[in-house]
C-alpha cells in the first residue's frame, strides 16, 4: 500500500461519503455546541455534544472540509455509538480516547491506532505521518474536547 | 533572433530542484508563495557573511566600510530593479511589513478621518486588506471595494463610482495571487489620481515576473517581497515619490533614523533611512541586489515568452480537465503563470495531498484571499504557479495529475 | 574540574575571523554592535534553503510539511534559551520591531492615557526610547527616566521615587550597549510590580553572553536579537507571559494571523501567530535556532569564565591607559565584555581609524544612546565588545593600539 | 606613507588644532547660518556665511568633531580666503570648487584633489578611500553649499 492509499483507504474514502452523526440535532438540556476552525485552509466544523449525567449521549455535526477532516468527525460519532452502547460512552472515557487519539497522530506513525479501541477510526494511523494533515483528523475530536468541558 | 529560453540552465542554478518526493522528481509550482533561491543569492549572502560582515553606517573600521558599500549598492540595484532612484527604496521586512507601514504612517500623520474613504478591491490579499480595515477603524475612515466580476477582472464601471472625493487611498494589486491576472494600473491610477487619492500597489506577485518601472506606472507608492523574486526571507522594499515619502512620519522608531534624540524627543532622518529603525536585513540586502541581477540576467523578453508558454499550457490544460473550475477564467487580461482551480467534489487540500504524491507541490487553502475564494463560493482551492525554472514538461506533469484526482477519490469515473 | 575553555576551536568555527585587515589579523571587536555568525549557522540556513524551502503552514505538500516543521521546531529551540513555552515566544524582525510591536500594540489597545506614565532609564539605545516617546505623545502619557549616577549605575533611589501609581510601563535595558553593566532586573520588577506597571526588559546585549530565564525574571516582555546571538539579521524574538501577550492586539495584520476574514473585518488567532503577520523569516529562524544550538554547546560555566575574564582585562587595562576615560567606571556591577571609552583630545572617529589601521574594529559613535553620551558630557565614543570567539591576546592587540592613539595624533608624550 | 599616515598628514593634524575661521563672525546683511550634522557620529557643524553681491565675503563655523572634519572646515576657509583674495570668491567659483570636491571624495581615490585648485585641502585627497570618512571631509563644503543657496 502507498503512503498515499495508507492515508486514503476506502473506509476513509466511505465515511467521508457517508458521514456519520452529520446534521445537528435539536440542542438538549445539557448540551454544548463548539464550532472549530482549521486557519490553514479555512474548513469549519460545528459539532453539538448533548451529555446525560457523565456520559455522552449525543455527538452530531456539520462542516465542510477535507475527506480526512469529513471522515474523521464521522468514524468519532462511529466510535461513540458503538463503544457507548445505548447509554452512551462515559465522559471519563470519550476524554481518555480524544488523548490517545492525539498522541497517536502526533507521533509521525511511532503509534498506532488499534482497531480494538477505535474501530474505524484506526484507520486514520497513516495520517499521523503526514504532519500537515493532523490537525485535519484532529478537528472534530478537538471541538469534543471542548464541549465535554462546557456541556 | 531571439535563441529559445534555456530552461535547463536556469534549472541548474537551482539546488533543491533536485530533489525527489517519494522517488519522483520534484515539480515545485508554488512560487506564488515563495521562490526558491538560485546558488548565486545563496553564494553571495555567505560570501557577504564570511568576508565583509558587520555594522552598516557605523564606525570606521574596515569591514564596517565594506559592508556599507555593499548595503547601499545592493539598495541602488534593486531600486533600479523597478526603475528608481535608491533614495526612493525604503527597505522593509516584506511587503505585508511595507502595508503595514504605508497604513500605519498614514494612521499616525492623521492623514484620514471620518468621511474619508479608503477603496481596495475583492481580489485583496490580506496583507492589503487587513492594515486597511484597522486604519479605517482607528481613523472612523470607511472602506470601500471594487468588486471582482464572474471571470476574475475588476469591475471598472463600479470603480469609477467608488472613487471620489471622500477617496483618500486606493490600494490594489498588481496581479492577484489568486486570479494570476494583471490588472489595469493606468485606469486605477487615473480614477484615483482624479480624486486626489494616493495610490498604493501591491507588486509581490508582479515583482518575479513583469518588468517594473514603477515611477512611470504612475502609483505613488508600491511594496514587493524579496522572498517571492528568488531573493532570502526578511527582506523586501517599499517604494516611493519622493514628495510622498518625504510627507509620511515614521511607522516604526529606534536607532539609524535620527539625527538628535533626547530623553524628551527626537529629530528623524529624511526618507528612505527615516522608514528603517534599528539594524536592517543586512545580508538580505546584498543578497536581493543578487536575486535581481541574477533575474536581469537572462533575456527578458525570452524569459516572459517563456512563462506566457506554460501560463497558456497551464491555463487550457487545466481548463479542459473534466469537474475542473479555474477561478479567474479569461483570456482578455495579460497573465502571469499562475492559476487556482477546484476539483468538483474533492476538496482542495486532498487534491494537493495527490498531487504530492506525484511530485507536484502546489498550494492549497484559501491563500490569504477569503473574501475572493467567499466570492467564487469556495472556502479553499488549489493553486499551481510557475517560476522562470518551469518546464512545459513540468506542466504536463501537473495535467496528467489532476485529471488523476476525481478517479482517485472515486468522485467520478476518469474521462476518456 | 572544568577544562579550559578552547577559544581556538571556537574561532575555527568563524570563517570571518581569518580575515587579515592591511595585511594583520581582523581583531573583531564590534559584537555588540553585530556578532560574527559561525559556520554551523551558515550551513544550516543554506541546507534549509537547499532542501526543505517552502511556505510553512501552509498546504499539503512534503517541502511545506519539512519546513513547517523545521519552522515550529526552531520557535520550540530559540523559546528553550530563553526557558521559555514555543507559545510565547513571537518572531519579529529584531530587538528595534519587539519594542515597536510593544509600544505600538499597547497605543493601539488604549492601554495608556493622559495622566499615565512610562518610565525609561537615561542609559537607553534609542530603539528603547523613541517607540516610547511617540507612545507618549499619542496617548498623552507622559514619559519619565531613571538617571544614571556618575559610574554607570541606575539610580535606584529616583526609580523608587518614580515609579507609582501613574506607572504603566517600565522598560530597561538588562545591559546597556554602552556602559555594560547587567542592571538589576530583581529591583526593578518588584518596584514596577508594586505599582502595578508592565515590564519591558530590553535583552539584547544580555542575550549573548548571560543564561536567560525570561519567566523567572519576573519581567513582563522582552525583546532580543538574532544578529547578536550569532544568528542571522532580519529575525529576532519578543517573548511575553501568556496573560500579557493574550491581552496585546496585534501591531500588524495580514495573511497568518487570521481565521476569519471578510471583506469588513477579520478575526485573530490567539499568541503567537496573532503578532506574526505575513510571510515570517523562515530560514533565518531555522538559522537562529542552530545559534542558540551552537552556543548552548559550549560549557555555560567555561564560557562565562573566558568573557568575565576578558572583561576584567578589557577593563582594567584600558583604565591604566593615560588619557583613556572610561563609561561606566565602576567594579560594582556583573559585567559583560563591552566598554565604552573615550581618550583625551582625540575624537573617537579618529581613534577608531587608527585602531582599524592595527586591525582592530570597533564602533564609535553615540551607539544609538545620545541622550546617555550627552549625559557623560560627550557626543561620541569608542567601544570595544568581545564574543566567546575573542582571545586575550586581542584584548592586549586592542590595549596596545588605545596606547599608541595619543602619540600619533600628537596630543600627548606616549606614556612610558 | 601608510595608508593611514596619507590620511592624516600632518597638515591636516596642524588644521585640526589651528582651525582657520574658527568662532562665528557677527551676522551680515546677506548672511545665512546653516547646521549640518553627521547623523553617524553625531558631529555638528554651525557655518555662517555672509555674501556680498555675487561674492562670498566671509565664511566663519564652530562644531566639535574628528580632525578630518574639522580640518576640512578650517582649509575650505583657507582657501576662500587664499583664492578670493580681499573681494571674496564669487559664488559661481565657490560652488564649482564644492562641486569638484564632493567629486573627487566620492571617487575612491580615483580622483585626486590637486593643489593648485584646492591649496591645503588637497591633502584630504586621502580620505576618498576611506568611504566611511567621507561624510566627516564633507560636512563644511555641504553647509556652504547649503549656506550659498540661502544667503
Ligand atoms: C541594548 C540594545 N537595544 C536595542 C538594540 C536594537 O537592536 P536591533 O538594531 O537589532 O533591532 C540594540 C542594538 O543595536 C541594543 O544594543
Ligand atoms: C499579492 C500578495 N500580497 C501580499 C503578500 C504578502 O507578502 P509577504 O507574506 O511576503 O509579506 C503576498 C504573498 O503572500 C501576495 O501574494
Amino acid at each position: 500500500m502507498s503512503g498515499l492509499e495508507s492515508l486514503y483507504q476506502e473506509l476513509i474514502l466511505d465515511h467521508a461519503k457517508n458521514r456519520r452523526g452529520f446534521g445537528l440535532a435539536e440542542p438538549g438540556a445539557h448540551s454544548a455546541t463548539v464550532h472549530q476552525r482549521n486557519p490553514i485552509c479555512g474548513d469549519e466544523i460545528t459539532l453539538r455534544v448533548d451529555v446525560d449525567g457523565d456520559r455522552v449521549a449525543s455527538v452530531t455535526w456539520e462542516g465542510a472540509g477535507c475527506s480526512i477532516s469529513q471522515s474523521s468527525a464521522s468514524m468519532l460519532v462511529a466510535l461513540l455509538q458503538e463503544d457507548g452502547g445505548e447509554d452512551g460512552m462515559p465522559i471519563a472515557d470519550a476524554t481518555a480516547l480524544i488523548g490517545q487519539f492525539r498522541e497517536a497522530l502526533r507521533s509521525r506513525g511511532r503509534i498506532p491506532l488499534d482497531e480494538e479501541t477505535f474501530a474505524d477510526a484506526a484507520a486514520l494511523s497513516g495520517v499521523s505521518k503526514y504532519t500537515a494533515r493532523v490537525k485535519c483528523a484532529m478537528l472534530a475530536w478537538v471541538a469534543l474536547e471542548e464541549g465535554l468541558r462546557r456541556a | 533572433m531571439t535563441l529559445p529560453f534555456d530552461v535547463a540552465a536556469v534549472r541548474a542554478d537551482f539546488p533543491i530542484l533536485d530533489t525527489e518526493i517519494d522517488g519522483r522528481p520534484l515539480v515545485y509550482l508554488d512560487s506564488g508563495a515563495t521562490s526558491q533561491k538560485p546558488r548565486a543569492v545563496l553564494d553571495t549572502e555567505r560570501e557577504f557573511l564570511e568576508r565583509a560582515n558587520s555594522a552598516v553606517h557605523r564606525g570606521a573600521h574596515t569591514l564596517a566600510a565594506d559592508a556599507t558599500e555593499l548595503f547601499e549598492e545592493a539598495r541602488v540595484t534593486v531600486a533600479a530593479f523597478v526603475g528608481a532612484e535608491p533614495e526612493q527604496l525604503v527597505w522593509t521586512s516584506g511587503a505585508t511589513g511595507g502595508l503595514n507601514l504605508i497604513a500605519g504612517s498614514l494612521g499616525y500623520a492623521g492623514r484620514l478621518g471620518a468621511g474619508d474613504e479608503i477603496v481596495v478591491t475583492e481580489a485583496e490579499h490580506h496583507a492589503n486588506l487587513i492594515p486597511w480595515q484597522e486604519l479605517a477603524a482607528r481613523t472612523g475612515a470607511r472602506l470601500r471595494h471594487i468588486p471582482v466580476l464572474d471571470d476574475g477582472m475588476l469591475d471598472l464601471h463600479a470603480a469609477a463610482e467608488l472613487i471620489g472625493e471622500r477617496t483618500k487611498v486606493v490600494a490594489f494589486p498588481h496581479v492577484s495571487n489568486v486570479l494570476g491576472i494583471v490588472n489595469p494600473v493606468a485606469e486605477l491610477v487615473t480614477l484615483a489620481r482624479g480624486a486626489g487619492a494616493l495610490t498604493v500597489l501591491d507588486a509581490c506577485q508582479s515583482a518575479p515576473h513583469l518588468a517594473l518601472d514603477l515611477p512611470a506606472s504612475g502609483v505613488d507608492l508600491a511594496v514587493f517581497s524579496g522572498h517571492k523574486v528568488y531573493g532570502p526571507y526578511g527582506i523586501g522594499a517599499l517604494w516611493g515619490r519622493d514628495e510622498v515619502l518625504e510627507a509620511l512620519p515614521p511607522f516604526t522608531t529606534g536607532g539609524s533614523m535620527i539625527t538628535t534624540v533626547t530623553l524628551d524627543g527626537a529629530e528623524y532622518l529624511p526618507p528612505p533611512q527615516r522608514f528603517e529603525a534599528g539594524t536592517q536585513p543586512v545580508s538580505q540586502a546584498v543578497a536581493l541586489a543578487a536575486a535581481v541581477r541574477w533575474l536581469g540576467a537572462h533575456d527578458p523578453a525570452a524569459a516572459h515568452a517563456h512563462e506566457a508558454t506554460l501560463e497558456t499550457r497551464m491555463r487550457e490544460g487545466l481548463r479542459s480537465i473534466d469537474g475542473v473550475r479555474l477561478l479567474g477564467d479569461t483570456d482578455a487580461a495579460e497573465r502571469i503563470a499562475l492559476q487556482a482551480f477546484a476539483v468538483d467534489g474533492v476538496h482542495a487540500h486532498d487534491v494537493g495531498q495527490f498531487l504530492d504524491s506525484r511530485g507536484v507541490a502546489v498550494r492549497v487553502g484559501h491563500h490569504c484571499a477569503q473574501p475572493l475564494h467567499r466570492r467564487f463560493g469556495l472556502t479553499a482551492s488549489v493553486r499551481a504557479s510557475a517560476a522562470i525554472h518551469t518546464t512545459e514538461e513540468e506542466i504536463d506533469t501537473l495535467l496528467d495529475a489532476v485529471s488523476g484526482v476525481r478517479g482517485f477519490f472515486g468522485v467520478a469515473a476518469v474521462t476518456a
